[in-house]
């Protein structure tokens, strides 16, 4: 898996969301996305699925150019997200929320094996005995692990993940800490957006930090603690 | 066959812009409810019809009442009958109790258009009512300005007294609303539960209240509008749909939630309605299509541009 | 012990009394008709209910629909010269067509927009046909040669019966495929569904052209029936009875919007004497119903009767589970 | 597993029904016949063994469809049931329907009061057609079939009438039809059909007399678009090129309110029209004439206002039209200088219990109903063709005078004639009034044609005079 973002630049009317954003991911890499409120980090993720075109700038993956596929072309070719207000089909069972990237991804595959295989991510999210319930019945927690669920199901090779901590109860936090790195050691690599500093320093290999709309740092978690740019953009500039 | 000149358009032009004036009324209450509570009632044709036979009933009933006072009166009427359906079937909206808020909205506005068309008509009858004309011209001349108690002719221009009244109510009604909401507390309220609901909880203003408040004083715009045509036009329960129709076109022509693009829209629609029917050559298929115009325009926003000339991207 | 079967008891009776009906009516033709009429409006009502409640496209135009099946047929006939069998296949293409282009325009167009979009496209349909005198009849309406060589009921009831049916089990079977699924998923979070790599437009687009053929079906047999067919069929009070049938029958339930059309119908028939005021009532039930039961009237009913059981099954399997689960732990 | 047997279960029936609905095809008529000689007999055989093989033989003549369930001896009935139809409801002319319901019920009232139909009261069931025709099917279908009636009369819509019409031949149930024009109705020839309303043609016809008596060359015709109004329309057209007098068409769509564009456009012809003709009906007309007014289009000194026939309710027309003095309007159905006790009473019970001038579809629906009575009375019997034979004799007065129906079975519509005067009463009286005060009542307003019933010696009041 190769994902390459070519200097993207996003503008709504006079605003400038992204301005010239280039990095690339290689492998199962398990990168952070931080900066500030309204840096970006949510636009970056929507240039990436599909939801935005970009003003300039293109996205490849494995070489193929991404950017102006729709978001399910996207989907099907390997990038699975969340959002950062959950999102499950809430008037759906679990079950059938599983179903549906499964189905999406396979036209022709049996209902039978998707079902199995549901149930088996189900009961590593330890949720199988609540496949039959309406999703808008879970908790918001619970809610949170069917979304990540339903990526298992879409077997994406790069998942980016909204804000998957926040405001999530301690014993969910070790659930998807867990989850992200065994899933992780399985070969996928990751694009985590948080603003829960301590947890994304400590779980990621690589963070990149968005201010602006601008990526001014790229690196390992210890070099960029220390990057003066960080440190301005997070605590402002002292005059 | 016709003969294009001056005069014809003026004319069409004139006829236009005073059916505007009405228009733009009734669509401002329109989208003064959907700017709080973003809904688009259904029923905005039936409040119209309603205020219309308020003011006829009242002005039957009491002799000597002011039109005037008649029309604040069917005002109040279907203020008092949106405020409280706004109550008992929109609460749950506002409350966010609802799980597809759209749609419920949709289609109980749409129910109680139903309920109310039918019930004016078991109520009251299927014949045609009219108020007197409210105000009499003073007869004068001057000069190409001619005026009867029924018409003021502007040389070849004849604009009905009727219609003049209702589009003076218009405006003024309009610039009171204006005044009401960008000068008084209530407005600021309006507009700030509009614009961020919580926000406007923080700072000590009662979401709820105000949705209450806006659908009713929406309810009672088209109510108003309603009393000031009944004088111009034969009053039937069937008379809001056309109307609201129209409404509809204007609002999302000026944008949902947009008072200043449902005024222009108002005027807009008027004339072009006006204009077409005038000037297409085939004077039936002119006229068989004259909903048809606005609607078309309303397609094409709704395609091009769907927030509208005003709306706020969404 | 073996537990009598509900769903097929009630499935069963509900069939044996509609296959035997023209026995039953055989003395009352008249209720024939409206029996006849009912199951036309219970296709319009559940194909509704399977774009609105399904698929989350709460459109207005679905009379338009039914009445470009209609008039399709009915032109087709008159200047081309087509037999009705053939007038209708053909309409129901041309209604599937129409569908295509407008579930196409109205792909970024949401709630109340979509609505005011179909409103505005049925109302100008009317107008033509309304305008257009010459080719379509106007408000006269425009004549359509029988479908049938009968002067009998019972055979239009048989057909109208088995396009009901056929058009339920095509539903219920679409519900139950990736079709069903992904318009669920459409109409819960059309973005979380694109993500999920749900291709959208496509299946929007497919409710729409889906259930404008049912309905464009359902007009065209249903004109061939009557034999004339008129542009007041196309008011904005047309379709609200359709809505309202869907409504209180169970707008998330092609078989309770069935239900709902076919009892509404026949009470509507049954209370013409009431005059407007069954109309006040109707659209008092229809308030009260979105207020205050948001799944219908008839739906919660058969949930109780027909699905008891398989629930009953769920609950077991569930507690099972925890069981297990538990006893794994 | 369960859905998919469930699924092939409706697979099947579906299959099965489609079967039946093709094998029913084809066998049809055969069946019919049969069903209705057994359950005549079975009938029969009950009551009167004797009449048996009389009764089969006139239905394998005739060969109505099954379902009508009405008796044809009055001795079985404790009642005699007459269905009506009418308008109740929108896209239908609700105020139609409306009146022509209240008249009906002062006929039943009245023949009651009389003693009632062969010693039998009269009972009547009124149905709401809503102004659309398959409504007409489904109605007639029922008084037929489900409330047995022995006749049906009343109605509006000529759209409607249409359908009832073939209904009613179907089943061989006669119809006295009050308001509806449209000439096919009695130009289907149907026996059981019949009708006191003018035909469109004889109002056309009227309409260009008129016109023509006023010497204008140049006529703008406003009609709506409906079953009414179109065909009125070019029917006038015709016939008053006929009469070398010029006409344009303006049509507009029913319950129009704002009328200002097409008045525009009227005014900016270059040519002044003489006369401007209403064929719009209902609240649509009021608004033209009072925007028409406005506009100075008519009535002026130029142009002479024919307001459309609703306008006889001068209490409506005032209050909607407060500027229409001066208008013409036709009146359809009675002189008043020819009113009688019939049309006295009738007054005025309706005036009293509805406050309101009976317009002319009321004195039809009235007289309908009193027609029918008279022929079952004189039928002695509920048979179908008994009923028809002694409609084809009535002679009786009625609130519009003398009715009989010169042409039927026994005296076919003679080759010079049209074929619309089949069942067809011949002489409703087309008058044109006109308004020349304010507030005016009907009563009061000037008869201005035909020139025999003339009340002030003119066709025209001019506009702006005092007669």
């Amino acid at each position: 898996m190769e994902l390459e973002v070519r200097d993207v630049h996003l503008h709504f009317g006079g605003i400038r969301a992204l301005n010239g954003v280039s990095f690339s991911v290689r492998g199962p890499e398990l990168i952070g996305l931080i900066g500030p409120n309204g840096a970006g980090k949510t636009t970056l993720t929507n240039v990436i699925s599909g939801v935005y075109k970009p003003s300039q700038g293109a996205v490849y993956l494995n070489g193929e150019r991404i950017s102006g596929l729709p978001p399910y072309q996207i989907a099907r070719r390997g990038v699975g997200r969340t959002f950062q207000v959950t999102r499950a089909f809430r008037r759906m069972t679990v079950l059938e929320n599983m179903l549906v990237p499964a189905m999406a991804l396979h036209p022709a595959g049996r209902r039978q094996e998707f079902v199995d295989r549901a149930h088996e991510i189900l009961r590593f999210l330890t949720m199988d005995h609540l496949a039959l319930e309406y999703a808008r019945s879970l908790s918001g927690g619970q809610q949170k692990l069917l979304e990540l669920g339903r990526l298992l199901m879409l077997d994406p090779d790069l998942i980016i993940l909204d804000e998957p901590f926040a405001g999530v109860h301690p014993k969910l936090r070790e659930t998807i800490w867990e989850f992200i790195t065994t899933v992780h050691q399985q070969g996928k690599a990751f694009i985590i957006i948080s603003h829960d500093m301590e947890t994304i320093f400590t779980l990621s290999q690589r963070l990149l930090v968005l201010n602006f709309g601008q990526l001014i740092a790229d690196g390992p978690p210890e070099q960029v603690k220390d990057d003066p740019a960080v440190i301005e953009a997070y605590l402002g500039k002292e005059e | 066959m016709v003969e294009i000149n001056l005069s014809f358009l003026l004319r069409l032009l004139a006829d236009g812009l005073l059916i505007g004036f009405i228009y733009a009324l009734m669509a401002m209450g329109l989208t003064l409810i959907f700017s709080v509570l973003r809904v688009v009632s259904f029923a905005h044709g039936e409040h119209y019809m309603i205020g219309g036979f308020a003011a006829y009933y009242l002005l039957e009933t009491f002799t000597g009442l002011h039109p005037l006072v008649a029309i604040l009166l069917a005002g109040s009427v279907t203020f008092a009958i949106g405020a409280v359906f706004e109550r008992i079937f929109l609460r749950p909206l506002a409350e966010e109790k609802v799980e597809r808020p759209g749609e419920y909205a949709i289609l109980v506005t749409f129910g109680l258009g139903f309920f109310l068309q039918y019930l004016t008509l078991a109520l009251i009858g299927p014949h045609p009512k009219k108020a007197a004309r409210y105000f009499d011209l003073p007869a004068f001349e001057l000069g190409p300005i001619k005026a009867t108690a029924a018409t003021l002719k502007l040389g070849t221009i004849p604009l009905s007294a009727t219609r003049l009244t209702a589009a003076v109510i218009a405006v003024v009604l309009m610039l009171i609303m204006l005044y009401l909401i960008h000068h008084t507390w209530l407005g600021r309220g309006l507009r700030a539960v509009s614009q961020d609901k919580q926000a406007a909880a923080v700072v000590g203003i009662n979401p709820l209240r105000m949705s209450t408040l806006a659908f009713g004083m929406g309810t009672m715009l088209a109510g108003m509008s309603g009393a000031a045509l009944v004088p111009a036009f034969a009053w039937v329960p069937a008379v809001g749909a056309p109307a609201a129709v129209k409404s509809y076109v204007i609002i999302v022509l000026g944008g949902m939630g947009s008072i200043p693009g449902a005024m222009l829209g108002g005027l807009i629609i008027g004339v072009v309605e006006a204009l077409g029917t005038g000037l297409l050559p085939d004077p039936n298929r002119a006229f068989a299509y004259r909903d048809a115009y606005g609607m078309l325009i309303f397609a094409l926003v709704l395609l091009l541009r769907p927030r509208g000339l005003f709306g706020r991207q969404e | 012990m073996k537990r009598v079967d509900w769903r097929w008891v009630l499935t069963g009776g509900a069939l044996v009394l509609a296959l035997s009906a023209p026995l039953l009516l055989s003395g009352y033709p008249y209720w024939l008709h409206v029996a006849i009429v009912a199951y036309f409006y219970a296709i319009l009502a559940s194909s509704w209910s399977l774009l609105a409640g399904y698929a989350g496209q709460f459109s207005f135009a679905h009379m338009a629909f039914m009445a470009i099946g209609a008039y399709g047929s009915g032109l087709m006939g008159k200047y081309w010269g087509t037999t009705p069998l053939t007038g209708i296949v053909l309409s129901t293409l041309l209604a599937g067509l129409v569908g295509l282009v407008i579930g196409v325009l109205c792909l970024r167009l949401k709630g109340a927009y979509l609505a005011l979009f179909t409103i505005a496209f049925s109302e100008v349909l009317r107008l033509t046909l309304n305008a257009e005198l010459d080719i379509t009849g106007g408000p006269n309406g425009l004549d359509l040669a029988p479908l049938l060589n009968t002067t009998s009921r019972v055979p239009y009831y048989y057909l109208m019966l088995a396009l009901l049916l056929a058009s339920l089990g095509f539903m219920y079977w679409l519900a139950g495929s990736r079709f069903g699924l992904f318009f669920r998923s459409i109409r819960e979070d059309e973005e979380a569904a694109a993500a999920m790599g749900v291709h959208i437009v496509r299946y929007k687009v497919a409710a729409f052209v889906i259930t404008a053929m049912i309905a464009g079906l359902a007009g065209g047999v249903e004109a061939h029936y009557i034999g004339l067919i008129t542009p007041n069929i196309l008011i904005l009070g047309q379709m609200s009875i359709v809505i309202a049938m869907a409504v209180i029958g169970g707008i998330e339930s092609l078989i309770g919007a069935a239900i709902g059309a076919i009892l509404i119908q026949f009470s509507l028939e049954l209370l013409r004497e009431l005059g407007n005021w069954r109309l006040v009532a109707f659209g008092l039930l229809l308030m009260l119903t979105l207020r205050f039961a948001r799944n219908g009237l008839i739906y919660p009913l058969i949930e109780r009767l027909v699905l008891y059981q398989a629930r009953r099954a769920v609950i077991e399997g569930r507690e099972q589970k925890a069981k297990q689960v538990g006893e794994g732990a | 597993m369960h859905r998919k047997q469930l699924l092939a279960l409706v697979a099947m029936a579906v299959f099965l029904m489609l079967l039946a609905a093709c094998a029913q095809q084809a066998g049809t008529p055969q069946v019919v016949r049969e069903t209705v000689v057994v359950t005549q007999e079975i009938e029969k055989v009950v009551t009167q063994v004797v009449e048996v093989t009389k009764e089969v033989e006139r239905v394998v003549e005739v060969t109505p469809v099954a379902g009508r369930c009405a008796p044809t001896d009055p001795d079985e009935v404790d009642k005699i049931l007459i269905g009506a139809t009418g308008p109740l409801s929108a896209p239908g002319s609700v105020v139609g329907g409306l009146v022509m319901q209240w008249s009906l019920n002062i006929a039943v009232k009245h023949i009651n009061e009389a003693g009632g139909v062969l010693g039998k009261p009269v009972d009547l069931i009124f149905y709401d057609t809503e102004g659309l025709p398959e409504r007409g099917t489904a109605v007639a279908e029922r008084l037929i079939t489900q409330d047995c009636v022995v006749g049906i009369v009343g109605e509006y819509h000529s759209a409607v009438g249409l359908t009832m019409m073939e209904v009613a031949h179907k089943y061989r149930v006669p119809v006295v039809f009050a308001e509806t024009w449209n000439d096919k109705i009695t130009g289907s020839q149907y026996d059981e059909i019949f009708r006191i309303a003018p035909t469109s043609s004889m109002v056309a016809e009227a309409d260009a007399n008129y016109i023509q008596d006023l010497g204008a060359e140049f006529v703008v015709i406003v009609a709506e678009n409906s079953d009414y109004g179109v065909p009125a329309s070019e029917a006038t057209k015709e016939r008053l090129a006929q009469r070398g007098i010029d006409s344009e068409i303006f049509l507009a769509e029913i319950g129009t309110q704002d009328w200002s564009p097409i008045i525009a456009r009227i005014q900016a012809l270059d040519r002044t029209p003489d006369v401007v003709l209403t064929l719009v009906t209902g609240e649509a007309s009021y608004n033209f004439e009072q925007q028409a007014a406005e506009a100075g289009l008519m009535p002026t000194e130029e142009t002479v206002c024919i307001a459309n026939q609703v306008a006889i309710n001068s209490e409506e027309f005032w209050q909607n039209v407060p500027d229409g003095n001066y208008c013409v309007f036709r009146k359809v159905g009675l002189v008043p200088a020819l009113a009688n006790d019939v049309t006295r009473k009738f007054e005025a019970e309706y005036r009293q219990q509805f406050n309101r001038f009976p317009e002319s579809y009321a004195l039809e629906a009235y007289d309908s109903l009193l027609i029918m009575a008279d022929a079952i009375n004189r039928a002695g019997s509920l048979d179908p063709d008994a009923i028809i034979d002694a409609l084809e004799e009535t002679d009786m007065i009625g609130a519009q005078g003398r009715y009989y129906f010169p042409y039927g079975r026994k005296n076919p519509v003679p080759p010079d004639e049209p074929e619309w005067m089949w069942h067809q009463w011949p002489d409703p009286a087309v008058l044109f009034l006109q308004y020349f005060e304010k507030g005016q009542s009907a009563d009061e307003a000037a008869v201005v044609w035909p020139e025999k019933y003339q009340t002030h010696g003119t066709f025209l009041i001019p506009y702006g005079t005092t007669p």
